[in-house]
């Protein structure tokens, strides 16, 4: 029994922290062990997660923490948090108009504030706000709709005049005279960013430590059905058996889809974001704009972290046309003309996958076994941690939670869309 | 009588280039697919309309331009009278294409504002601000094009050498007008 | 220091041309043509800036854009500052003032310096492994992390500068005018093709035009003479245009690239006003050659980027070009031949070269001969170790390495020195190739990376591609520019080249040292402060991919994305981890190649050129008469006319009033009105709107909603039957282009048989309404021939008039309740009716009123408007509007999805009306609608979409939506705010003269 | 940005366009006769195909005419070009 406990003890990943950060010093940083291993994948598991992005790893971490599913696997076709995990602008906030989006948006939230804690693992979720700025009058109902809901719905969320914008991020132009003047914002003060990589190789750490296999380089190629159920899938790295298989692929949840013969409610397209030569501390908050379109933050590194909008068309070449960007720094240059001469440092592009209500999937399917968390369109890096949540209580008891039981496919069947999209001025 | 009040009231001059506002010109839109379309316009007007993309027709009064497939501008040579828009065109037209369900005939006449530019930068304007590649199309008398300028549809018809007529929608027509004034201030 | 650093006059300076200029506040000087590099160099300053994390001293390393180290801030504080420019890129022009990044109090002596001596506990990813704890103070430690992170400081005042755009159209561009680009560029517009040439120097000829040595000749003349000769030629020729100062920032698919074209940044400060600072040229090109060079690498070693070290080939660049020598005492540490030609040019110019350390144990060549036979010492297999000095290199120390490379043996030799020239070979620049979407192959035998296949029509030529040496280079050139362009003969071939190079190198990524790797510090990225051993730290802690390395170590992601480093990065993975160098893959080149300016990639379009500003054919009318505007789309409409000091609330109270006691006017002009005709014009209103269409009389109009295919309400707008075959529609003023858009969808992809044709006329009418119980007067007054009886002219009917001589529409159709008209007139004199309008209705008090007078006389009776009291989840059904739709029409769009089952809920959100308790108390818009407070979570039923104090009701009147509301009339609901709860009661939504008896009165 | 050969007008810049989603997707002649899930398929449900895929742009700031285009959304590159009421071409 005692040797059984040294073992469990071995398996166990040694503590981060400013102490071990010294110890190793000593060591010359020889001795760190990996985050987490590399292994073949196994002839079988209970579940296998399609796709090794934050929602992923996560999705993974809390079947084999909440659920004690420890025989799983991540399969990823590259290299973890290389997708969307890597290229957002790593905005995250709760204060969603519809019931159901608040919801299932604050249990993330709530997950965030506990969770470099949680993983041993410093996500840098920094809560410096995050305000949205009204236009027009219509933005200005809109918001003020949204903040009561959310108000209603336990979201800190406040509206702001012109005035107390100003003085919450006093590098916006709010002068009256502009073609689009600021009429007002709305702020929640939770609300802020994190360290994208972070996430996913904080959830990568964790889910190794309960011995999940991170399997990298290993693209899917078929799904396997014995009649409506799953029996594994195909993959580069040879067939692995499984009843359960939880697809997280982002842009690439229509291939995925067909190899099972369904089809879905999306559209992939380019979504591009930049970032300025890092400076100063200059912007100490997140201000996102949906009329004139731009969003920015400054990272802890000094770049003005910009996201731009998606092109109209379907595309998985990770490449979106120079338009966007271009209009994006136009309103950039609008609501902060001192960036004029600030200089923009690298651009790039993601595959975000869309849904027409602009809200997620997180559903079973009609094919038993397989289950569908994608449809994030621009916003899903906000919710990872809940999106894992609550996808691994549905893979695990083959039912949603209540909280994601409105994300469901057979919305798109009755109607009884969660639609974010039409509904307010609110940029994902 | 009633104030005729047009968009553009100064007349624009910078070394190599000219820019003002002709009016009033009558302008149609005319659609139509049939042979029969096409044939009732040339005996109306006497004037055959220009079946390939990006080109144009002119008869002494007329000009007409390609705009799509079954679409075509038609306007006039002369400008009119501020005191009347009342266009014989206009109504030939509607007897002889749309009493006879041949095609459609609508008076665009204040839908679009006339621009001509005149002198050797005119190109050089238009680069500053639209996508089209003029490399062709100003070596190419009578040519037509329909783009973007300063992300505002435009119609272009080359006149000549160096000098060629621009059509903007009346709402854009002055905000287009200051933008390419910014332009050729600095050319 | 001796200041006699210029050692010998160059034809690329003008010494006549003496210019000042101050850095951190001294005042120095320099000539017209040199960089602020070459002038600080000449002026004895190697120390420029400081490393981004462990705060380290560092100097000037290259002579150009790969620039990692020597960054400096630009006019601090004042408009025209400019953070993180390179040193090596800025050429000096009279009043240039810059200063040093990144440090506190000063570059020489910076606080931060203390994170070189923390660095033992700051290794890659540190971050991520602490500050966890407690867990609440992650943002007090974020405080100090972003402090001390940044670079230089972003201008805090707008920019006064100006930019453009202008686009290129060309049949091939050629990007570099070193030799390659030079003789592409002269071979593709002799043969006709329109050529454009791009270098990002303010010269031509790249490197080869300052070469002035006897061992590379062409044609038996020295190159540069050769090259010069060449490029004096292609000057001439019209059908190619030459940009110099221009950097290729972005090359794209389909063969769209962005240059910036810099054309003041070397004025002085008083000659740019008004000028364009920079051009954006967005270049499509048929076809596309790549000439853009290679750059040098540095060698990686213990302490490699003190200041005083340089890449070789800058050294030699600086005494070449601007006449500058980086040193008194120099030592040149290479792999290959390249820094012998810098030991000769040092050597002919006088500079003192110390040493050559070379890493090749055997190796020969002309060059190396000529070196020794200067009595320069020429260490043969050895490396450097070490280097000592905190601010200026003083010293290196030396050993021999074993055969394999991967280890030292022997004794330490020290060699003092001030400037040390490293050269680890040649990488091509293959960034633009690669973001173009084109693929790398490995070349092993000289571990450079290589372009292979790409997907648009374009080549790689001279360095770029591998070509290092001239003889090689004027071999393969004119080849693949005979075949790249298919023409049949080449000037350029046949020509006589002497090259003394010889190729041979001996790569190692990561050399040697006499500690374990731990006690040392061998940058990789510069800038970052990146390590090799950090790089190893991370495939030890498991991050195998270059792309986590990379994100990991912060490896290449500094301001100059890692142009010197990422070979050695990725070389030194693929050693550690045991992989080939080719499976490995490259890290992405994302764009831009160099950073571009914000203010370059927008352009004109700022300021009151940001977005475009429609106008109506009445607006300066309203700008005369004082209104307030609304944006609505890129509309500016009238909002409303503040009289005497008036506030809005005021102003909209006495509006109307007044349109409902006498006559009010309205400037309708942006709404979006589309003329339609053909023989299925009817056919088509009835697929596209949710009544009937077929039976509406000529000269009658109809009110219709249009839905989209998932029945949530669009657009609205009364459409008029002017003949058996023609309507004219109006939308909504921001649903305008987008219905037109939709409508035209339909028509040419789903219903090509029908003969319809829609035109946009929106612009050529200006719509003036006037309404109100004067209407009638007023109008009469303005069109006297028309017969306006009710029974002539009733209520949803048209007539063609005239004005003057001028022929108009006019309806009678009324958004406001009142008894209206609707004069439709070409727009260029609808401000002249305007003005008759009000002239004729002086005495009726006819009274102008914007939008929000419209918003509240509409909402006074029930009327929607499309987005504000809709959102895209509204059926026609829940807007209690069941009566226009059709139930007998087979389809329209929409109509299917209106009997899904959500869609046929009953207790869908309704629209219904509601009455504050307090008559006197306006309710929110936005505010939430509950039935019960206390309950847990709160039940939200609804929202409040439009709310008003009605001055003709005398009370507060409120539109809605909520759950079930149809069926509520009567009951009582609360809104809650923050500071109370207000109680509403839900009403019909109609609250003014239900029975339309005011329509004609 | 692409370059896109308009059927009507030439080889135009992509700012001229917009696109308009997945071709050949055919409007139910009798929507009425069609089940909830059969409609959402129709409405909702998308191929969103990797590799060649059969869309629909408009020459918005040109002809303002509909047209098809194949393009291999894995790399972008536009195959062919066709117009409406064309059947899709063999790739």
């Amino acid at each position: 029994m005692n040797i059984y406990k040294v073992i469990i003890q071995n398996s166990m990943k040694k503590k981060y922290s400013i102490f071990s950060l010294i110890k190793n010093a000593f060591s010359y940083h020889e001795n760190w062990e990996k985050a987490w291993k590399d292994p073949e994948p196994k002839k079988e598991y209970d579940a296998v997660i399609v796709g090794g992005g934050g929602h992923g790893l996560a999705t993974a971490y809390y079947l084999a923490k909440k659920h004690n599913m420890k025989n799983i696997a991540v399969v990823e076709k590259g290299w973890i948090g290389g997708g969307n995990t890597g290229r957002n602008t790593t905005i995250i906030r709760s204060n969603y108009l519809w019931d159901a989006s608040a919801g299932l948006y604050d249990h993330a939230l709530k997950i965030w504030e506990g969770l470099s804690q949680e993983l041993n693992y410093n996500v840098m979720f920094s809560q410096r706000g995050v305000m949205n700025l009204a236009h027009n009058l219509q933005d200005v109902r809109d918001l003020k709709r949204r903040t009561h809901a959310n108000r209603l719905n336990g979201i800190d969320a406040i509206y702001l005049n012109t005035e107390e914008v100003k003085k919450f991020c006093p590098i916006i132009n709010t002068s009256p005279n502009i073609r689009y003047p600021v009429l007002g914002g709305t702020l929640q003060k939770r609300a802020g960013t994190a360290r994208h990589d972070a996430v996913a190789w904080g959830y990568a750490r964790g889910a190794d430590e309960m011995g999940v296999d991170i399997i990298q380089n290993c693209e899917v190629k078929g799904i396997k059905r014995n009649g409506d159920s799953v029996a594994g899938i195909e993959t580069t790295k040879g067939f692995i058996k499984t009843k359960k298989v939880g697809v997280v692929a982002a842009g690439h949840s229509s291939v995925i889809a067909n190899m099972a013969g369904l089809r879905l409610p999306l559209e992939s397209k380019p979504l591009q974001a930049l970032v300025s030569e890092p400076v100063k501390p200059i912007i100490d908050t997140v201000v996102m704009s949906n009329a004139v379109h731009a969003y920015v933050s400054q990272s802890d590194k000094g770049e003005l972290v910009i996201g731009a909008g998606t092109d109209d068309y379907v595309s998985y070449s990770q490449k979106g046309s120079h338009d966007i960007v271009e209009g994006t720094l136009n309103a950039i240059l609008e609501l902060y003309p001192i960036f004029s001469r600030m200089r923009m440092l690298r651009q790039w592009g993601g595959i975000v996958d869309i849904c027409p209500d602009a809200s997620p999937i997180i559903s079973k399917t009609t094919i038993s076994g397989l289950y569908f968390n994608c449809g994030w369109g621009t916003g899903g890096f906000k919710a990872t941690p809940g999106s894992g949540d609550l996808f691994a209580h549905t893979i695990a008891n083959d039912e949603p939670h209540k909280i994601n039981a409105a994300f469901n496919l057979n919305r798109f069947v009755s109607g009884e869309l969660v639609d974010e999209h039409g509904a307010a001025a609110v940029a994902h | 009588m009633l104030n005729y009040t047009n968009v553009i009231t100064e007349k624009k001059t910078y070394s190599g280039l000219q820019m003002d506002e002709i009016k009033p010109v009558m302008k149609l839109i005319i659609r139509g697919k049939k042979r029969e379309f096409l044939s009732a316009i040339g005996k109306s007007l006497n004037l055959l309309l220009p079946t390939s993309a990006n080109t144009s027709s002119k008869s002494e009064k007329l000009s007409a331009l390609w705009l799509s497939p079954d679409e075509w501008m038609i306007y006039s040579n002369e400008i009119s009278s501020p005191n009347n828009n009342h266009y014989e065109t206009e109504n030939l037209l509607n007897k002889n294409i749309c009493k006879t369900n041949l095609g459609a005939v609508t008076d665009v006449t204040d839908q679009f504002v006339l621009i001509n530019m005149r002198g050797d930068k005119i190109f050089d304007l238009l680069e500053t601000g639209s996508p089209f590649n003029f490399n062709n199309f100003r070596e190419k008398k009578g040519a037509v094009t329909q783009t973007i300028l300063a992300k505002i549809d435009v119609i272009i018809h080359n006149q000549n050498q160096n000098e060629v007529n621009l059509f903007v929608r009346r709402s854009f027509s002055q905000h287009l007008f200051s933008w390419m004034n910014d332009s050729a201030s600095r050319l | 220091m001796t200041n006699n650093l210029r050692v010998k006059s160059s034809k690329f300076i003008d010494e006549t041309y003496k210019i000042s200029f101050k850095f951190n506040g001294t005042t120095y000087y320099g000539y017209k043509g040199d960089t602020l590099a070459s002038a600080l160099l000449a002026s004895g300053i190697h120390l420029v800036g400081r490393s981004f994390k462990y705060h380290r001293p560092r100097g000037i390393m290259t002579a150009g854009s790969e620039e990692p180290n020597a960054i400096v801030q630009l006019h601090i504080n004042t408009s025209r500052t400019e953070p993180n420019v390179r040193a090596t890129e800025i050429e000096i022009y009279e009043g240039l003032e810059a200063s040093s990044q990144n440090c506190w109090p000063s570059v020489n002596f910076d606080i931060g310096g203390i994170n070189n001596f923390l660095s033992p506990i700051l290794p890659a990813g540190f971050y991520y492994k602490t500050f966890m704890w407690p867990a609440s103070f992650w943002e007090k430690y974020e405080y100090f992390i972003r402090k001390s992170a940044g670079l230089g400081r972003s201008p805090i005042e707008p920019d006064p500068d100006i930019y453009e755009h202008r686009y290129i159209h060309c049949d091939v561009l050629v990007i570099g005018a070193g030799i390659s680009g030079i003789i592409a560029a002269k071979t593709a517009a002799k043969n006709g093709f329109k050529t454009l040439l791009i270098d990002e120097k303010s010269y031509l000829g790249g490197s080869t035009i300052y070469q002035n040595s006897e061992h590379f000749k062409i044609n038996n003349q020295i190159s540069s003479s050769w090259l010069e000769k060449e490029i004096n030629e292609i000057k001439k020729i019209k059908n190619l245009e030459i940009k110099t100062r221009t950097s290729v920032a972005a090359f794209h698919g389909y063969n769209f690239l962005l240059a910036r074209e810099n054309l003041t940044d070397h004025l002085p400060l008083n000659q740019r006003n008004n000028k364009i600072r920079q051009r954006l040229l967005k270049i499509r090109s048929k076809k596309v050659i790549n000439a853009t060079g290679s750059l040098e690498r540095p060698l990686i070693f213990d302490n490699n980027d003190r200041p005083g070290i340089l890449l070789s080939s800058a050294i030699d660049k600086y005494s070449n070009f601007y006449g500058v020598a980086c040193g008194e005492k120099n030592v040149l540490f290479t792999n290959n031949d390249s820094a012998y030609e810098t030991a000769i040019n040092l050597n002919q110019k006088g500079i003192k070269v110390e040493a050559v350390i070379d890493n090749r144990e055997e190796v020969d060549s002309k060059l190396i001969k000529e070196v020794e036979n200067n009595n320069i010492r020429v260490y043969k297999g050895y490396t450097v170790v070490n280097t000592s000095g905190y601010k200026r290199i003083k010293k290196v120390s030396i050993m021999k390495l074993s055969l394999d490379g991967q280890k030292i043996i022997g004794s330490k030799i020290y060699i003092n020195c001030d400037c040390l020239g490293i050269s680890g070979g040649w990488t091509p620049a293959v960034h633009l190739f690669t973001q173009s979407g084109g693929k790398l192959k490995f070349r092993e035998e000289d571990q450079v990376f290589i372009p292979n296949k790409s997907f648009s029509d374009q080549i790689s030529i001279g360095s770029c591609n591998g070509d290092f040496t001239l003889d090689e280079i004027l071999s393969s050139v004119p080849k693949i520019l005979k075949e790249f362009l298919n023409i049949k003969k080449s000037d350029f071939e046949n020509l006589e080249v002497h090259s003394s190079f010889n190729k041979s190198k001996r790569n190692i990524w990561l050399l040697p040292s006499d500690k374990v790797i731990g006690k040392t510090k061998p940058f990789v990225d510069y800038q970052n402060d990146a390590t090799a051993k950090d790089i190893k730290l991370a495939l030890r802690e498991g991050f195998r991919s270059i792309e986590h390395v990379k994100r990991y170590t912060t490896t290449g992601m500094g301001t100059d994305q890692g142009k010197l480093g990422n070979m050695h990065a990725l070389g030194i993975i693929s050693e550690t981890a045991g992989s080939k160098m080719g499976e490995l893959g490259t890290t992405t080149f994302r764009p831009p190649y160099t950073p571009l300016t914000f203010g370059t990639i927008v352009g004109r379009n700022v300021g009151k050129y940001f977005d475009i500003f429609r106008k109506t054919p009445i607006h300066d009318w309203h700008v005369e008469n004082n209104a307030e505007f609304e944006n609505v789309g890129q509309w500016k409409r009238a909002w409303y006319y503040p009289k005497n000091q008036e506030n809005m609330h005021d102003a909209v109270q006495r509006e109307s009033k007044a349109a409902r006691d006498g006559a009010g006017i309205l400037d309708a002009s942006t709404l979006g009105k589309i003329d339609i005709q053909g023989t299925d014009a009817s056919e088509f209103l009835n697929r596209v709107y949710t009544n009937a269409w077929s039976k509406l009389a000529i000269g009658k109009c109809r009110y219709g909603l249009m839905l989209n295919e998932d029945g949530m309400v669009y657009d609205d707008g009364v459409t008029t039957r002017l003949d058996e075959n023609h309507y004219i529609m109006t939308t909504t003023t921001g649903g305008a282009a987008t219905v037109l858009g939709k409508l035209e969808d339909y028509l040419q992809t789903e219903w090509p048989e029908l003969d319809v044709y829609l035109t946009s006329v929106t612009d050529h009418y200006a719509t003036i309404s006037v309404c109100g119980p004067d209407s009638k007067k007023i109008i009469s007054k303005v069109i006297p021939d028309l017969d306006l009886s009710n029974k002539s002219f009733p209520h949803m009917s048209f007539k063609n008039s005239k004005i003057d001589k001028i022929k108009c529409r006019v309806m009678r159709i009324s958004f406001t309740g009142e008894h209206s008209y609707e004069i439709n007139i070409q727009a260029n004199y609808g401000k002249s009716v305007w003005q008759r309008c009000m002239e004729m209705g002086k005495e009726f008090n006819i009274t102008p009123y914007g939008t929000e007078t419209m918003h509240l006389l509409r909402a006074e009776k029930g009327f929607i408007i499309v987005g504000q009291d809709t959102d895209a989840t509204m059926t026609p059904i829940d807007l209690q509007m069941d009566w226009i739709v059709s139930k007998k029409k087979y389809d329209f769009i929409g109509k299917r999805s209106l009997y899904r089952s959500d869609t046929i809920k009953e207790n869908r959100k309704q629209l219904i009306g509601l009455l504050t308790e307090n008559p006197d108390e306006v309710l929110e818009e936005g505010a939430q609608i509950v039935a019960d407070i206390n309950k847990s979570p709160v039940e939200m039923l609804g929202h409040v979409t439009s709310s008003y104090y009605s001055p003709n009701l005398k009370k507060s009147i409120a539109l809605g939506v909520v759950r079930g509301g149809k069926s509520m009339i009567g009951q009582k609901l609360i809104i809650p705010m923050e500071n109370k709860q207000i109680n509403v009661t839900v009403a019909d939504p109609v609250f003014l003269d239900k029975e339309n008896k005011r329509l004609n009165a | 940005m692409f370059l896109i050969d308009c059927p009507y007008c030439g080889e135009r810049e992509q700012s001229e366009f917009k696109a308009g989603g997945e071709a050949h997707i055919v409007r139910p002649k009798q929507p009425t006769e069609l089940s909830d899930d059969e409609w959402a398929e129709y409405l909702f449900m998308r191929k969103n195909i990797k590799g060649i895929q059969f869309e629909r742009w408009i020459h918005i700031h040109g002809c303002r005419k509909w047209f098809n285009v194949a393009r291999d959304t894995s790399n972008d590159v536009i195959k062919v070009v066709y117009k409406m009421g064309e059947k899709p071409p063999t790739i």
